[in-house]
């Protein structure tokens, strides 16, 4: 019923844990059967190896928090080595996140993936905010985002899913800049630039001063940007920002998302992904939809303002 | 000590609340998860708001409770001391690596700062009375002491009022050269005096760290510490680490 | 202690009431001494009457709410009949905050409110995303916001104050353009452009379909930006966003603003306002700061990240 | 009734919560700000979460009382049912414009849906009792009628399923044409319907409109409802209007 095909690979269902969020998928393991998602995002592989951001990485927001891991993570290599076979015997679907200093670190770790058995689709991750060379200015302007997607497109032998940012100037002529760079689906959104002050301290609490804002409360701006940019695209859009239950999940999938990934949430509760799936599948039920494509994209297209 | 390995569980029973001070509480909750000394609880006494699940660590265990043993800091904290019994709770745990029980031998330091002092009465139980040592520092009036002295365990307190035991800190009452053994928990500042002390008169020091957390369960790389094996995770490679490994000034 | 100057009034404090949120400034003069305000923005005004937007105006989202009112309004010239002698009385510095739907209006709209007495300030709003031709398009591209400027700046005869969008392509950008055509200052953020959509009814919540975010989830990006355009910029900054309360104010205070503005909270709690300015006034006395201006902006300019 | 002006308590505390029927309660507070049939109160007994208070008609007022007559609809009125004797709201109000008690003479009929019964007990209050009429539609088990038998007031009732009064909506049992002047409360729909008999039979009506709101008191324009007169607010203009001036299918 929630079987979901995005850049042709099956998926069991369209619930995704989101990168950063869920490890290499062995943590949450001990909590519940994670053989029942659609599919997880692998943290951030970069090619090198990195240690991430120092200082505080956490701040709690009115409905959200603010991290800045700054990519920390063990690097392509490794992550083939150690982690990826481990992974693959959870039983869903393996999406690579990668992210990257310069176009050269971008096309280097793209062909290693490219090359494994057991990644089905590559993440792109153009828009990272928490690492000074790490993306974030290739997520900003469509131009260069769309060179990025053009320089990996050739050496990319799997579906390839570029995770945009909502600090773009134009998210919407973003996904279209992808889409025609040969992207095969979008993701979205990534966290949003953001600023917290410590005024006893007098000082910003990051020590990179701004750090990226995810869980409930970007939900209601990440929704509407799912909405464009599924208006405007025709190849699938993943629908991420603050999902934490069935019901939020659903609104992605109205405002025409394929598929959603789920971050936040899993902190709070971190069976929330079982739930969401679980939720669909008796909303569905109880609609008697035989897809949850039936209620996919169904605001239209019609966008009544400027 | 083995590490248990964790569950989420919603509607935990508050048996029992208790207030030891001004800002320091004893929370008793129905659960057989149990738990081995040194690690800890993501605990949830609200909805929404705080987003998300504070960091407790096991204070006391038996077959089917656990208890903790926290210090009002913030809305999380002050949230839990509104719990009643009856109330219920959302606990995940146990988490993390705590003491490691098989190398403490011989004669054994204690040394807390502050709330640092709850994880120790479940570690000070598993081990031989006579051998242990606390050495226990507080702003002002002490609290759960009683319960070592209880067990038999040597108790020096220093507070920095001076309303009682020594005036002035923990760690200047804290001799290392007379111990085989020392684990700590307290403020960073803290520990890391007594990690130096350690290190000066060579004698082994397992430290509980803190950090913020977001999962608890070693997912989103939030809560790192600088050791000299790189970045490690507080909640899922610790929170007790080597003192040695430790980079304290970082 | 707390008295500020923003392009050349003095306030007697930096805490104003943001436009939209306390009508004109009537209907909390019952809750609380509004003389004991800073200033007060009016209700958004448009040269003609408006009714604003049907169906729905008002949704609640985690720590957020959004709002579709759609610059309902009397109309320029009876505000200045029946509201602005009224808002004379109330002992308070009056921002007049102007709407538009086209660049005519807006030029007449200022040069009506630059021939009154008791208007202090003129609050430019190029960035109200509720109206279908009203302003919106204008907060997006700096040239297009630049060019609404430059057009009203020779007849305005007030200090000009220049509301901008989040939803801006950059908003940086779009305050030096602001202030190169002749802005004496700038006031950011309005609401950030935002999507719910009721499930059961599988359909948009609003009838605009999208609506306007505000509250404390956005204050994390607000203060962002504030920080982001304060250091690029000359001309005072007033802060807005999610602000609810003084530790709030401090931090815009802190990331460059000379004021800021207070929205959703008053609805939360009447006298939000008064409390800010009473927290403001301690901080100062604990802090043995003769002015706020110790801490403004001092974050600094470094931008560690791009 | 002169309309009362309105303040913002924070604190005032709760004398009673009584529970009704399986999702409607009464709630009486300490407080002496008082208020008109009609006038309504924005009540908040959380925090943080949902952001804004919600709107409750007063349902019953003396000198240092006020009550208020609920059904559990969603989050927040959820949140108010979790009040127990002793707790604390924080209220504004009492806002609004309320009936216009002035007008009303001779037979008056007071035709509610549902919880739109909550304003009327304090109306029928300050009527001659022996020209009252209530007519109160209900989905299932009828709640707070009782009051107004004690109060000597004629009450019919219909409900949806049957198991009390008349089966069907209470306009069916409405005959407008003999009173005088009705005044109307409930769900918007029926609301209309009422409206609409009555200007068939040119009978006054005065109707007390629901909104979502966010001010409540005037300053934010989010109530808005259609009129012949414009858009009017129904936090600060209504929420009571004559129903020949409110647009019903707007
Ligand atoms: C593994 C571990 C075990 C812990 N065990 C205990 C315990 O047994 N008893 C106890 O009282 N406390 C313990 N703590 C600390 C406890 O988690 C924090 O005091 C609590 O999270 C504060 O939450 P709050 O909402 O009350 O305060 P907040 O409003 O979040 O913060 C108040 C203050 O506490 C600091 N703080 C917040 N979160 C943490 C954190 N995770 N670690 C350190 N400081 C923090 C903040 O910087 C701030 O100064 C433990 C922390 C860790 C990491
Ligand atoms: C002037 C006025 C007086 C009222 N007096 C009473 C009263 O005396 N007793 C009573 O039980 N209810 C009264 N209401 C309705 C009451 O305010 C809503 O039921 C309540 O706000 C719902 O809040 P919630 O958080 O429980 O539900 P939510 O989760 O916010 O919503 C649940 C359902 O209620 C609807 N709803 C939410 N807010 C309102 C609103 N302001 N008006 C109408 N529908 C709404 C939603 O659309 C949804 O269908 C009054 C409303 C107004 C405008
Ligand atoms: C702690 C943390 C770490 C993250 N790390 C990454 C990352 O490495 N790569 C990436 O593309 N996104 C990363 N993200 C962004 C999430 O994948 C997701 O896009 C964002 O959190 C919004 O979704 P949410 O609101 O459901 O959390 C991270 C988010 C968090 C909270
Ligand atoms: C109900 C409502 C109406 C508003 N109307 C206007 C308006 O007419 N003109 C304007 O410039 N901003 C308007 N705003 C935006 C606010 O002035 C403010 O910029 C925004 O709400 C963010 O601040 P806050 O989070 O403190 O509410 C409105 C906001 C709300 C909530
Ligand atoms: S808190 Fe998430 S890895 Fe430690
Ligand atoms: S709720 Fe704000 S004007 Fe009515």
């Amino acid at each position: 019923m929630l079987e979901t095909t995005l850049c042709g690979i099956t998926l069991k269902n369209p619930v995704i844990a989101a990168s950063g969020t869920f490890g290499f998928g062995a943590e949450y393991s001990e909590f519940f059967d994670v053989s029942r998602l659609g599919g997880i995002c692998t943290k951030g592989l970069t090619l090198h190896p990195r240690e991430g951001n120092p200082g505080l990485r956490v701040w709690e927001t009115p409905a959200g928090m603010m991290n800045s891991v700054g990519l920390q993570n063990p690097g392509i290599p490794v992550f083939l080595e150690r982690e990826l076979p481990r992974m693959r015997t959870l039983g869903t679907a393996i999406i690579a996140n990668i992210g990257g200093g310069d176009l050269e670190e971008y096309i280097e770790g793209v062909r290693l993936l490219s090359n494994v058995d057991g990644v089905d689709i590559i993440e792109l991750n153009i828009s990272c905010p928490n690492v000074r060379e790490g993306g974030m200015a290739f997520g900003i302007k469509c131009d260069v985002a769309a060179s990025v997607v053009a320089a990996v497109r050739p050496v990319c032998a799997k579906p390839l899913m570029v995770k945009l940012s909502p600090n773009a100037e134009d998210i919407t002529a973003m996904a279209v800049a992808c889409e025609q760079a040969g992207a095969d689906a979008v993701s979205l959104v990534n966290t949003f630039k953001a600023l917290a002050i410590d005024i006893h301290a007098r000082k910003a609490v990051f020590d990179n001063v701004t750090a990226g804002l995810s869980g409930p409360c970007i939900k209601p701006i990440a929704l509407r940007m799912v909405w464009e940019v599924a208006n405007a695209i025709h190849i699938p859009v993943v629908g991420i920002g603050g999902i934490a239950t069935w019901q939020d999940a659903l609104e992605f999938i109205m405002a025409g998302a394929t598929a959603v990934q789920v971050g936040t949430a899993t902190f709070i509760k971190p069976t929330a992904m079982l739930d969401i799936v679980n939720g669909l599948e008796h909303y569905c039920a109880d609609e008697h939809l035989t897809s949850l494509a039936t209620v996919c994209n169904i605001l239209g297209t019609e966008t009544p303002l400027p | 000590m083995t590490n248990l390995s964790p569950a989420y569980v919603e509607g935990t029973t508050v048996l029992s609340q208790e207030r030891l001070t001004e800002d320091v509480y004893r929370l008793t909750v129905a659960t057989t998860t149990g738990g081995a000394p040194g690690q800890f609880y993501m605990v949830r006494a609200w909805e929404r708001e705080p987003l998300l699940a504070r960091p407790l660590s096991v204070h006391s265990v038996d077959e089917d409770t656990v208890s903790f043993l926290y210090q009002v800091r913030g809305r999380g904290t002050e949230l839990l001391a509104h719990l009643e019994q009856g109330g219920t709770v959302a606990l995940t745990g146990p988490l993390g690596h705590g003491f490691h029980t098989e190398e403490l031998c011989g004669r054994i330091a204690i040394v807390t700062g502050g709330i640092g002092i709850a994880p120790m009465f479940c570690l000070a139980r598993t081990l031989p009375s006579g051998d242990v040592t606390v050495i226990a520092g507080f702003k002002s009036a002490p609290y759960a002491v009683a319960q070592f002295v209880n067990l038999g365990v040597d108790v020096r307190i220093a507070t920095e009022d001076g309303c009682d035991g020594t005036r002035g800190f923990c760690t200047e009452i804290f001799d290392p050269h007379i111990y085989d053994m020392v684990v700590t928990c307290g403020p960073m500042s803290m520990m890391a005096r007594v990690a130096h002390l350690c290190a000066e008169a060579s004698v082994p020091c397992q430290a509980s760290l803190e950090a913020h957390m977001a999962c608890g369960v070693g997912a989103c790389l939030v809560c790192s510490c600088a050791t000299v094996l790189g970045n490690q995770r507080v909640c899922a490679d610790g929170p007790v680490f080597d003192a040695t490994e430790v980079i304290w000034h970082a």
